[in-house]
């Protein structure tokens, strides 16, 4: 097998063809800016409105609801600033998780230093918040809940129906960080009682730097770009046309035969997971069994470090992630393993690899061949393997 | 991100393994940080006969280790105290700015594991008594 | 002349052939995430870095002073509230002008309502700011002087090192947004004394949706997008690599040959006010004469109303942009006209055409032609010229 | 933007001019917002025999003026008054919400006209009594 294997679409996905094709014109022939009067102008904000119906039927959304931005984190960072600056007079407490990607956790901490105070959830092993700890936390003056639907490392998913309705029954605004849920996931933002909900094309075959914050008709929340009058003056800068495009037509495909992938999808995940379990030994799954991403798996090999796993993997041409500090350039290992309560040693030898449509069964008995091999590899080399071998 | 000879040595680490009658033991480093050297010295007339390593720890953490004990290997006790972290750095052509703390780690390995031998044996070693081998040796990103 | 005449290229410009070429390997087979360990995300990493090395040369920078966005109008907010939310210790006052683009307009706006206090210039008939109105507006509590480089209706080039040096002089920094200038006009940022720079790719044959902040070394500022260690921790996002991309390939083909391509530029862009000058009466050029972009043409025709010359001009083929309220969907017309001292009836007429290196002398022609026509037909259905004509 | 109908009555007006004996004129909005819509009428035995306008504003406000001479040419007063900025809009198929201002121009403009011939001539016209012509017909695009 000579072919690469990507399996960290949770990273990032490669941009399908279908969705390149449609991009393409709105570069070089039809690039008018959809603020214009002319013809080609018109044309480039037809092209911006089609996708946004894409979007809304994708979330079960209205499309005035429908607001591009260029990033997932620039979703996360104007739902909650938004939220937060907005309310401010209503109070200034903010509820979230342990869990929550760095776009969230860091926005919430820069609004710290700003007088808000702001309630970290815990999570119990398997990566799911407790209700019971999210209702006893709520208080006057929350103003916002913010829970990610699916942890973009563990998989896990969140009972976003359920915070909702406590959030709603509270009157409390309710943002989700869906960025790992949407096209891998059913969702109706109607259903869920979400109020904010934030997606980024590039996880679903979509381009990179390209973004949509669903609001809710009736919630106000300030700009976070100030400027012109795109998106109905609430996020201004000429429209990424050809973006938006590509975003329409891959949340289309998305989320067109959702149901059939994820039994696919999740089918060939839980045949990675079994057969990493079944051959190497000192491993532990992390993130929930069943109410996980149908394509995420993350498992923590123990005595060995995630960042030369991942370089051994590359040299046989895999590509995965790891939750360990090296990867990130940080001191600690991924907030999210040591949430659920792993050891920082754990921690450090976690691996993820994330699956797409278009990972196939040969690919992970290649992938588990070559894991043995090299979780081995490093357990021989590795002072902390000496010592439980010593022990046994 | 790394360069060849980083890659090389990661791929194909020279002086793995463990000495069982060592002279010296050293062992840096914390899993905590997600890095753990230890180091194990032969050593015969000043000399440094053998010396092999086990490492925990990054791409170029075990790149680092396998680097510094080629240097140090064959060489003299006082050549050995020379290795600084640059010179392993540079020998394999350089590390990345946020992993220079693994050839950090690879000169405070050698030290730690001559200063074990330097206890065993009663040996005074120039330059040993000021070695500080506490962990703050990261790069913090800050973010404003 | 049936091919479409394209005179609308400070709304927006073309993607050049070699910009989208550079771009699209890194949609479907370069699609690492450049924060990865693996080769793909190296690739991408590699990348993106080259592309901050053409954005340093264009602007005499160093590389670790190029930050991307996602837009002129993110740089805008983010230099602003950056430096904004970052000295508001120091002190809460900004100068700016009364012609800047509304990315800086509504910036300063959304600031005054959280405390801040914001002096808009003045500027003369040309458009050109006073340097004593300025000097005089300085307090002790100053902390950001933001005045755009060449403004996007009149093209009027503001004179920034003069401006640099007053804010240098007295500690302050200073902020150009530089969205119409970068590609048009030689620019050194050391030179010209400048601690922050906006530019925004589509304007200079790049795509839309990226853009730049130039962060001159030791300034300091908050971060508008909180999240991932993207940017240097700066402004978080997985990068957009493939626009990156295009932005840097954009840059270097637009500032290498500027010297001879805005000859070219200026000639052409004479030739057309001369024409229009002398075949049309009641017309007047708006902005300075000299002191403006290369490209920039911009004349109110009395009596009649930009919406529907541009619409005529469209039925003709031509697309050019106006001041017209009717174009924004606002009440007033362009609050620049409205600041050169034009009335509102003569604001409501104007016109800009904003020519690039692919219009042609002939071009020229045509579209004079085809003015004259339009004027003339529209003017003898004004009321206003009626009663002109009654007068006389 | 423009449906084609608007575009249409844009590029070919009907009824531009001036009607020099005109039996009433009414010109409404204002050169600061950009639309000004003039209006004559000739009417005969209760019946609008012959309508010209003249117009400063974008297209659709251009249509507006030429479809609503169409509605009105050769209709009785009380058709003419009958006719309102909804009936204006959906002759042209639909405006832009931001453009329904000018088919709000365009209904008072032709009352504006069948007012001053009701002043002129001291023929009471049902339903004029109220009309205002204010020009806060405007939408405010607001941000937050
Ligand atoms: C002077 C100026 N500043 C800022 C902008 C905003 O740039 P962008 O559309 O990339 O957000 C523009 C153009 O729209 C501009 O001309
Ligand atoms: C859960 C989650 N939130 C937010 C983001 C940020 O998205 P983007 O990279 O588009 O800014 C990511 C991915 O990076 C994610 O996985």
């Amino acid at each position: 097998m000579s072919k690469y294997i990507y399996m960290d679409n949770a990273a990032t996905t490669p941009v399908k063809e279908e969705v390149l094709e449609a991009m393409l014109p709105y570069f070089t022939e039809k690039y008018g800016n959809p603020s214009s009067v002319y013809s080609l102008g018109s044309e480039s904000k037809v092209a911006v409105e089609k996708a946004r119906e894409q979007v809304a039927k994708a979330l079960g959304a209205d499309k005035k609801e429908i607001f591009f931005t260029a990033s997932g984190s620039e979703s996360d960072n104007w739902a909650i600033k938004g939220i937060a600056y907005n309310r401010r007079n209503k109070g200034n407490h903010i509820i979230t998780s342990k869990i929550e990607h760095h776009a969230v956790l860091n926005t919430c901490k820069y609004l710290e230093k700003q007088g808000f105070e702001v309630t970290y959830l815990n999570v119990d092993s398997d990566g799911v918040v407790d209700l019971e700890e999210l209702k006893n936390s709520i208080k006057d003056t929350t103003i916002l809940i913010t829970i990610m639907f699916a942890n973009n490392e563990i998989g896990t998913i969140q009972p976003i129906k359920e915070i909702g309705q406590i959030a709603k029954e509270n009157d409390i605004v309710f943002h989700t960080d869906a960025v790992q849920a949407v096209g891998s996931v059913e969702i109706d933002v109607k259903d869920l009682n979400v109020d904010l909900l934030s997606l980024s094309a590039h996880k679903f075959h979509g381009p990179k730097g390209i973004g949509v914050l669903y609001v809710r008709q009736g919630v106000r929340l300030d700009n976070l770009i100030h400027g012109g009058g795109q998106e109905r003056s609430k996020r201004a800068g000429t429209e990424n046309v050809a973006s938006i495009v590509g975003l329409g037509k891959a949340i289309e495909l998305a989320t067109g035969n959702l149901e059939e992938k994820n039994k696919k999808l999740s089918a060939l995940r839980d045949s990675l997971i079994e057969k990493i379990e079944s051959k190497i030994d000192y491993v532990k799954l992390n993130g929930h069994r069943t109410k996980r991403l149908p394509g995420n798996v993350n498992v923590s090999f123990q005595f060995i470090e995630g960042e030369s796993l991942l370089l051994m993997l590359d040299m046989n041409k895999i590509a995965g992630s790891s939750g360990s500090a090296c990867t990130s350039g940080a001191l600690d290992p991924s907030h999210v393993l040591l949430a659920i309560g792993l050891d920082h040693e754990t921690a450090h030898g976690s691996l993820r690899l994330s699956l797409s449509e278009f990972n196939t069964e040969e690919e992970i008995d290649f992938v588990v061949e070559k894991l043995v091999g090299i979780v081995d590899r490093l357990r021989q080399m590795s002072p902390l393997y000496e010592k439980i071998k010593g022990e046994k | 991100m790394y360069s060849e000879k980083v890659m090389e040595h990661f791929m194909n680490p020279r002086n793995v393994g463990e000495i069982e009658d060592a002279d010296g033991v050293g062992e840096v480093g914390n899993a905590k940080c997600g890095d753990i050297m230890k180091m194990y010295l032969k050593i015969d007339n000043g000399i440094i006969q053998d010396v092999k390593f086990k490492t925990f720890g990054c791409g170029s953490a075990i790149a680092s280790s396998s680097m510094a004990t080629e240097l140090i290997k064959g060489k003299t006790i006082d050549e050995a105290m020379n290795i600084t972290n640059k010179a392993v750095a540079e020998a394999l052509d350089g590390l990345p700015p946020i992993k220079m703390h693994c050839s950090v780690l690879a000169e405070q390995a050698i030290k730690s594991a001559l200063l074990d031998y330097s206890k065993k044996y009663n040996v005074h070693i120039e330059g040993l008594d000021d070695v500080d081998f506490s962990d703050d040796h990261h790069d913090h990103i800050e973010e404003e």
